[in-house]
């Protein structure tokens, strides 16, 4: 290994968090091309699989974790508990915050339909998001941090999938459109309820109106 | 078993919690005669005797009594609907809806995928001993000023602002109770009609909030009616001639 | 490199002190025969000059430490002041640290109304507050370094400005700690949670005994 290449693996050793490229390269005193040549010369003596440690690109920087061979031995040397896996609640207010940083609370509920103080809570204590000043109401913003994408495996949030990936197809927007006609009247009277007339009439019966139709789509469960 | 089939046994309701919904949102019971603590209390004993939490069914359940909860509140509220799908003929409240649903769908997605990519990510580990403290030491002399010590000044006085500060140093920890509101407001009331603010002059935070829960009581019995004209205006308060029972039980 | 060598490098990697060889074959599931085996292989692949660290054999067992070729980089590196702007969570938190140290981590929960553990682990790792004890009820205290004083450009902690000047409310009576704490808990909407007879009192009496109102807090379930 060169001299170069084995001092970056002594510096990575040293940083808990990833280290910039750039820090690197000032802490070695090297040109940013030195540097690259010895990360790769890394990346080969850290190849997934040939070793207990591989070298990952993560959160803007470089940084050694252990392989996931050794996963099971270090859960028996490490006394200490993992941290646990994310509640759905926490999952989706994560997901809220990542595509929309920075976002208030008051909008992440919005969207969830429920509040999110405590999830909103949790995520900050595990420090997977931060506060990002507040909105022009007063509202504290949110982001995520590097720590979010140290854990969840990325460099940036640009490796995050463009979102319209999740846009429902228009099938299921017809189909939840379709399910929306129902809301109310399926279940009204029991199994045998007979089909009722279209949901705009249903909705129209409602009074007040519109506010019903919102409640009474909260009401119906979903798929998940 | 599903949330939407425990069989509840209520003043106003006899059936399953489905179709309790669905005649609330038909508007053939009135929610404002349902008491919902008493349908946590059916669900609670139901739990009780299975004797295990289904988490599915008690996440359906609490997303179902939240919503429930939701409306009743804004039922019981002088009717400020939400503005946005106010304005929009029924058709076009649907519409609106119906976004806001295909939006919770996209973003429960994206959560399943971070589910995914943080359990990808179990098996790796990264060390976080603190590196030894005779590399870590930094050398004072080489370093320079870079922040306003200002800075922190303007961070204390944000943290006194907000909000105006209780005095708690005679009075201890305030106990009051939405009983001893509801006989305060009825005694004031009895001298006709009254601003809010009278009626919770004087008093700290707390209590004006609980006086507000009396308020909310008062008016689901029908013993008082409320007027604001405008958002964060003045509230007067006014007792109801009628008997409690002007909404009929279904 | 063999499997089993590959999962003690990992282990050793995540440890901080020395792992007998005791505890690295219980956590492997090994003999210590082939544990030995395993350590030796490494021996061999961390030898002085080869990389950028070194196996070596302490009394208390064995650990991986960097190599002194990368010793002068890795004080480029790790012993250069960071100083990104704060964020809003982490000049709160220091501000509350610069001005009623020293202060336990409770006590700056409950003025900030959150948790700020991040940005207090943020504040240590840049070296700008430091640990300095215990309170009486075991929490840690923490107050400012020489560090925070050069970056900030003060003499002593008597040159920190007079917070008057950002002071909503001059005209309020008690001392600076006492109205921090009172304005936090009423961010929080009173005592907020269910707090035990007579204990109660000694919260809600703010007696001179800041740190043991401010201690309370570790004895106090809060809302997250």
């Amino acid at each position: 290994m060169s001299p170069l290449a084995a001092i970056v693996e002594a510096l990575l050793f040293l940083s808990s968090e990833p280290v910039p490229e750039a820090d690197l390269a000032a802490a070695a005193e090297v040109e940013t091309d030195e540097l690259r040549a010895a990360l790769a010369e890394l990346e080969q003596a850290w190849a997934p699989g040939a070793r207990g440690l591989v070298l990952r690109r993560l959160a803007g920087g470089w940084t050694l974790a252990t392989s996931p061979e050794a996963e099971a031995a270090a859960r028996r040397l490490l006394a200490k508990p993992r941290t646990p896996p994310l509640t759905p609640a926490q999952a989706e207010t994560l997901a809220i915050v990542a595509y929309l940083q920075p976002v208030s609370r008051p909008e992440i509920t919005r969207i969830r339909g429920v509040a999110a103080d405590s999830a909103a809570g949790t995520l900050l204590e595990r420090g997977l998001i931060d506060e990002a000043g507040r909105s022009p109401f007063g509202a504290v913003l949110l982001r995520t941090t590097p720590l979010f994408l140290k854990l969840f495996g990325l460099d940036s949030l640009g490796d995050l999938p463009d979102h319209g990936q999740w846009d429902p197809t228009p099938e299921e927007e017809g189909d939840l459109r379709e399910r929306l006609t129902r809301a109310g009247e399926a279940r009204l009277g029991g199994p045998a309820a007979p089909v009722q007339p279209g949901f705009e009439d249903e909705v129209a019966g409602f009074e007040p109106a519109a506010q019903s139709v919102a409640d009474a789509a909260v009401l119906t469960p979903q798929p998940s | 078993m599903i949330a939407a089939q425990l069989e509840l046994d209520l003043e106003v309701f006899t059936g399953p919690f489905d179709l309790l919904l669905t005649l609330v949102l038909r508007e053939e019971v009135d929610l404002l005669e349902v008491e919902l603590a008493d349908v946590v209390v059916s669900y609670l004993d139901h739990l009780e005797s299975r004797g295990e939490l289904d988490l599915e069914v008690a996440t359906e359940f609490i997303v179902l009594i939240a919503a429930l909860l939701e409306l009743k509140s804004r039922l019981m509220l002088p009717s400020e609907h939400d503005e946005l799908l106010d304005d929009l003929d029924p058709g076009e409240a649907a519409e609106e809806l119906l976004a806001r649903m295909l939006d919770a769908r996209r973003y429960r997605r994206a959560a399943e995928y971070l589910t995914q990519l943080l359990a990808d990510e179990h098996g790796h580990r990264f060390r976080s001993a603190p590196p030894p403290a005779f590399l870590r030491r930094v050398e004072l002399d080489a370093s320079r000023q870079v922040y306003d010590a200002g800075q922190l000044g303007a961070a204390i006085g944000g943290m006194l602002r907000l909000p105006p500060p209780i005095d708690l140093q005679h009075v201890g920890v305030p106990r009051v109770t939405v009983a001893e509101r509801l006989t305060h407001l009825r005694a004031i009331l009895r001298r006709g009609i009254v601003s809010f603010d009278e009626a919770v002059s004087g008093a700290d935070r707390m209590t004006v909030a609980v006086t507000l829960f009396a308020l909310l009581e008062l008016y689901k019995q029908g013993e008082a009616t409320w007027t604001q004209d405008t958002p964060f205006g003045p509230i007067t308060l006014a007792a109801r001639e009628v008997a409690p029972a002007v909404r009929s039980v279904a």
